[in-house]
């Protein structure tokens, strides 16, 4: 059993999938349990995964029994098993909260949403633990088809956002493809470990390098990294509430793994570092995106619309940690897969929530709110500063490493850039909750006028996980030190 | 001497988080309950505080770590002298506030009484992390705790002016923790550690200019909170908070972390000698003498009595960092006493401002002609405290300002001096008019001219702290070995050298 | 020269293949000419991918005596590379599959708004 | 717009063009690709899988676990027309 928990990640809610239909056209009212289980299984697994890696290393799990460089081999390291873990919480939290807002938004249409929510996450978590490049190609076509039906089934204009998406993504997923075929052409191989063996050799081929572009290209598509975020704002904005929580955090995170598989294990990090200027133009790239999306956000007065926009920002800080390749940049990045997972998801999971109680999301409507949801709203103060950075929670983690990896490259703009994030984001999160805390009262007339609200909190399915993974983020910020020194600090590439 | 490991810091901190969330839940339902809470959990904090005493005043450090934040950095209480004097003075002053409060808020009928006590016991919980934190990463943390707990209190009263007084306070202090974030992270980046050493432990790391960069941006960080000149602005506005909350907030424990943070990083970071050797500490003297001289003369100009003191009290934030700036043995024995007597002293005449606006919603200097009358109990604290303030024996703020006088003549620096003596005199000038025109002008119609004072949960806790003005001036050690306290941190430092 | 062109030319033309799709995919107002671009780059990749597996003088990958002929050795030169098919077989599945969904979605918003163009939706949707 | 469009795909195009300049001539034999990992499939296809045709047996054996994939997207696309496309019987529209 545990030698196939590898497997088992991504099987179980593969087969679980097949089933859902069936299920549902039995009983409706079981999809629901069965993805929850089916998801708890794939939690359970990717936990055992981590564990084995830690204690025993890298495991290489062979297809079928043929070796790596014929069949598809799972290779997983630190890197993976850590991200895996992060990607079966936060789907099997969404899981959990998607029940009442799929119940209101799409009534009608709860088996398939299951359905195609579970074969979401399958793709997920293909992506993030195979050792193989094309089979890489093929989980991501899964989740990205997935995504493109889940967003489509959204609010008005959801269709319209959905199809840019289709449009971009399949761009991103192509020039992926591509890249994969450009290196297959000059190496003969197809699986990553095999391939960062051959590639030193080729280093100085155009062909390798045009792959690598591409590659990069398409992936940072696939992420909405800045100028290529087109499709995202709307997307996300305009899909079910369940949706955004589910894609918002993941998709992103999952992309940005990608990356960092790609240009710091496929290629040798001396390739992506020195002989293509890559990390320092993605550096910057990122410091634009983080204050686009922070720009951008503040110009919005819908709340979801506004997160979407501090989404691309995150996604910024993701990459720039990426492109400063240090030590200290990487681990910001590794540990902001994490905490950036779980500041999205409960953000979205919030806004669902306040969506399903008031039905509005315009910031100038939340007056009184922190009466009728006081912990939905506490849950959203906390999430708030932890986006803006403030100690201890696990925001000001990652914000920690990567302003000491800008530091310790002196790369003071992009140190300059960080703080100024967080000074916007401060603006963008206290407005917030300026409007749903304050009630402004005109003269001295203390405690005149108490209005009386209804208490009105979101269901407990919706409250359970947005109360946990709140208080995950500040646990997680206290247990920073101890992760990084557990399992980042192995997940980071060893020449650094 | 020795380092002792206990649990005591982290429960002197949580004694108070336990309390924020059972006032939380307890809420409006059962207000007698809910205050229980807040009386409780303060005197088990301060028992907690005072039992440390004794140890450290044997030369010995209280050491607690939690959990390693980063490599190198972990989330970790160590208190010495300095911080023990900073954490006896805020949880002490914590349970006469709260008696205070509970009168205010109550006599007041104030709304969202429950935010109010919520968060004054979480600030209170940030304030005694500041004060034990034992590197500069765990005091930043506590440090932003503060600043945003702080922010609902000076919303409170939720008008337009404490909205915008309320932004203005998270935009200055926000931005001040993001330059304190970034000087930290230099340090660590240099040295691998932040640790507190008495004596500092920069020197010999990294080339002058940036230890000198370091310096400013810490210094300005902090500043923003210890309302240095030109970083001051949110404190006057801020003022428009329910006064206990200026009282023991922006007299004690938010100012006086900012302070504290500065003294840290003189004494603590950089180090007397580093100081001397990078010449900073003459250019910090400066600067902060042009608060001292500039608050004050804004201090004359105001009308509205609690705006007054929020000047006041910036001038006097900027004696207790110039005091350390000197360097000398009892310029930094002065600074650290003048935390606590300035303390004792701005909160008693805080609580005199809340006593008279709650009996008579009166703000104004020039409206208060013949108040003594009327309230002479209260009236006779406020002279204590402004006697205090302006140096004047038997009251606790001569000792301190005695010793920082001392600590410019072993500096030899003899403009301080006259900083120090022209900035009491400034005192003098902007509350002996205040004492003058309440007992001796002709009351106005309004003003009853019989005996009737605030109600006594007020009028007693802004007795109890004149009257310890007093004791602390006439018996230094009378409290908890207060100046002892001081005068080991000072040792330390610069036996440290 | 001759031989470098000779060697190229076919790469070239499914390069100039994707460019017309990538072009109609990101230029082109009308949603279904977008998907058409959409599956004329996806097939250019595919005509590219097969093209890396072809070996001059080789047959399609089927041994021809796979029975009786037993240990006779196996020149691989005689072969063409099986692997870009069987990955290219993969690919057309995405393709197909894409472009379903796409059109799925392309009914949805027909239905909607009654017509493809992207500016009227979008003025629509507006 | 159409310039910029125009420009990107111009652009896009010379990136790969200028990457086919390093690449193995059409129909190589000797390139890397023929070389590296698919001489296996070729000669031990009837030894290891007992399938004749090479493209049956790395589709169906070697690496069966893409055709899981392939047969995945396909599963997903339907489930996704029928999500996008299933007509309400009752209520409104």
């Amino acid at each position: 059993m545990i030698e196939q928990a590898p497997v088992l990640i991504v099987v179980i809610p593969l087969i679980f999938a097949f089933i859902t239909p069936l299920i549902g056209w039995w009983r409706k009212e079981l999809c629901y349990p069965w993805i929850i289980l089916s998801l708890t299984l794939s939690t359970f697994c990717s936990v055992i995964t981590l564990l084995t890696v830690i204690n025993t290393g890298v495991i290489h799990y062979h297809l079928g029994g043929w070796l790596p460089p014929w069949g598809i081999e799972y290779a997983v390291d630190y890197l993976n098993a850590f991200v895996l873990v992060i990607v079966s919480f936060t789907s099997l939290t969404v899981a959990v909260y998607s029940k009442k807002s799929v119940e209101l938004e799409l009534p009608e249409k709860t088996i398939y949403f299951y359905t195609v929510f579970l074969l979401q996450a399958t793709g997920f978590f293909g992506i993030i633990v195979t050792g193989d490049m094309f089979n890489l190609y093929v989980f991501l076509e899964i989740a990205s088809l997935a995504g493109y039906a889940l967003i489509a089934v959204g609010e008005e204009g959801a269709p319209m956002a959905s199809f840019r998406y289709v449009i971009m993504g399949t761009i991103g997923a192509s020039f992926y493809l591509l890249g994969v075929g450009y290196l297959y052409m000059t190496t003969g191989s197809l699986n990553m470990a095999d391939l960062a063996r051959l590639l030193p050799d080729l280093y100085g081929s155009k062909v390798v390098l045009v792959a690598f572009t591409f590659l990069i290209v398409g992936v940072a598509t696939k992420m909405a990294l800045f100028p290529l975020h087109g499709w995202l704002p709307d997307a996300y904005e305009k899909a079910p509430s369940s949706v955004s929580a589910l894609l918002a955090p993941l998709m992103t995170k999952v992309s940005a793994y990608v990356m960092i598989r790609i240009m710091f294990t496929v290629f040798k990090p001396y390739f992506s570092i020195e002989m293509l200027p890559v990390t320092t133009i993605l550096s910057w790239i990122a410091a634009a995106a983080i204050l686009y999306g922070a720009v951008m956000a503040l110009a919005q007065t819908d709340l979801k619309r506004m997160l979407v926009y501090v989404l691309l920002s995150e996604v910024g800080y993701l990459v720039l940690g990426i492109g400063l390749a240090n030590k200290n940049g990487l681990t910001g990045t590794i540990l902001h897969i994490m905490n950036d997972a779980c500041m999205m998801v409960a953000l979205f999971m919030i806004v669902g929530a306040i969506v399903y109680r008031c039905g509005n999301r315009e910031i100038s409507q939340f007056r009184n709110l922190h009466r009728r949801m006081p912990f939905t709203m506490a849950a959203f103060v906390i999430v708030g500063l932890s986006v803006v950075g403030i100690p201890p929670t696990c925001g000001f983690f990652s914000k920690w490493y990567l302003i000491l990896g800008a530091v310790d490259t002196s790369q003071w703009v992009l140190a300059g850039v960080l703080v100024l994030s967080s000074l916007l984001n401060a603006i963008l999160f206290f407005r917030v909750i300026e409007y749903a805390y304050i009630e402004p009262r005109g003269g001295h007339d203390n405690g005149g006028e108490s209005l009386a609200v209804v208490r009105e909190e979101a269901p407990l399915t919706m409250l359970i996980p947005i109360i946990s993974v709140t208080a995950g983020i500040v646990l997680l910020g206290l247990l920073s030190g101890r992760i990084v020194s557990t399992v980042i600090q192995f997940a980071i590439p060893a020449c650094f | 001497m020795g380092v002792i490991v206990s649990i005591k810091p982290l429960l002197a901190v949580l004694v108070t988080l336990v309390a924020a969330v059972l006032i939380l839940f307890t809420g409006e339902r059962n207000r007698n309950l809910r205050e229980f809470w807040t009386l409780l959990a303060s005197i088990i904090k301060f028992s907690i505080v005072i039992s440390m005493v004794p140890l450290i005043l044997k030369g010995n450090i209280i050491e607690y770590t939690i959990i390693s934040l980063t490599p190198g950095i972990a989330l970790q209480f160590r208190i010495d002298s300095l911080g023990m004097f900073f954490g006896v003075l805020a949880s002490f002053l914590w349970i006469i506030t709260s008696v205070y409060s509970i009168g205010y808020v109550r006599s007041l009928d104030e709304h969202a009484q429950t935010r109010y006590f919520f968060n004054f016991a979480l600030c209170l919980s940030a304030t005694m992390g500041i004060a034990f934190a034992g590197n500069l990463l765990t005091l930043f943390i506590f440090y932003e705790i503060l600043t945003v707990a702080t922010w609902p209190l000076v919303y409170h009263k939720e008008t337009e002016e404490a909205i915008m007084a309320g932004r203005k306070y998270l935009v200055y202090t926000l931005t001040a923790g993001m330059a304190i974030l970034f000087g930290i992270i230099l340090i660590y980046s240099l040295t691998g550690t932040t640790d507190f050493k008495p004596g500092g432990f920069l020197s010999g790391c990294g080339s002058a200019n940036i230890l000198r960069f370091i310096f400013v941006i810490l210094i300005l960080g902090f500043g923003v909170k210890a309302a240095v000149m030109v970083l001051h602005e949110w404190l006057p506005s801020a003022m428009v908070a329910p006064t206990p909350v200026s009282a023991l907030l922006h007299a004690v424990a938010v100012v006086k972390a900012g302070v504290f943070g500065c003294l840290k990083v003189i004494l603590y970071v950089f180090g007397p000698e580093l100081l001397h050797e990078l010449n900073l500490w003459l250019v910090l003297a400066y600067f902060v003498s042009f608060t001292i001289i500039v608050s004050g003369m804004y201090a004359l100009a105001q009308d509205n009595l609690k705006r007054r003191l929020a000047f006041s009290t910036i001038n006097n934030l900027a004696i207790i960092i110039m005091g350390a700036a000197m360097l000398t043995p009892s310029g930094i024995k002065g600074a650290i006493f003048h935390m606590g007597s300035h303390g004792f002293m701005k909160i008693t005449l805080f609580f005199v401002a809340g006593a008279i606006y709650v009996k008579t919603h009166k703000e104004n200097i020039s409206e208060l002609d013949g108040i003594g009358r009327q309230m002479p109990l209260t009236m006779g604290a406020f002279a204590i405290g402004a006697m205090g303030i302006a140096g004047i024996p038997p009251v606790c703020g001569f000792i301190s300002k005695w010793y920082m006088a001392l600590g410019t003549l072993e500096a030899n620096e003899v403009f301080f001096l006259f900083v120090l003596l022209t900035s009491a005199m400034m005192d003098i000038a902007y509350f002996f008019p205040i004492i003058y025109s309440s007992f001796f002008k002709k009351p106005k119609e309004d003003v009853i001219p019989c005996f009737n004072e605030a109600p006594m949960m007020m009028v007693i806790p802004l007795m109890v702290t004149a009257i310890i003005s007093i004791i602390l001036g006439i018996f230094p050690n009378a409290f908890f070995n207060f100046f002892n306290i001081a005068s080991t941190a000072a040792g330390k430092i610069l036996g440290g050298m | 020269m001759v031989d470098f062109i000779v060697g190229k030319y076919n790469y070239w033309i499914y390069i100039v293949l994707m460019m017309i799709g990538f072009y109609a995919m990101i230029g082109k107002k009308n949603l279904i000419k977008k998907i058409i671009g959409m599956n004329i780059f996806q097939t250019a990749i595919i005509l590219f991918y097969v093209s890396i597996g072809c070996k001059k003088g080789a047959t399609l990958p089927i041994l021809g005596h796979a029975h009786g002929h037993a240990g006779q050795a196996i020149q691989t030169s005689a072969y063409i590379n099986p692997l870009p098919h069987v990955l290219m077989l993969t690919a057309i599945v995405v393709m197909v599959a894409t472009l379903g969904v796409a059109l799925a979605i392309g009914i949805m918003i027909y239905l909607k708004y009654n017509t493809l163009e992207e500016d009227e939706i979008l003025k629509a949707v507006k | 717009m159409k310039i910029l469009n125009l420009i990107v795909v111009v652009i896009t195009g010379a990136i790969l063009i200028y990457g086919t300049m390093d690449m193995p001539g059409w129909g190589d034999p000797d390139s890397p690709a023929s070389l590296h990992v698919s001489p296996r499939y070729i000669t031990k296809t009837m030894e290891e899988t007992a399938t004749p045709n090479m493209v049956t047996s790395v589709l169906a054996d070697y690496r069966a676990y893409d055709t899981l994939g392939e047969t995945t997207v396909i599963f997903t696309a339907g489930m996704a027309c029928i999500l996008l496309l299933r007509k309400r019987r009752n209520g409104h529209g």
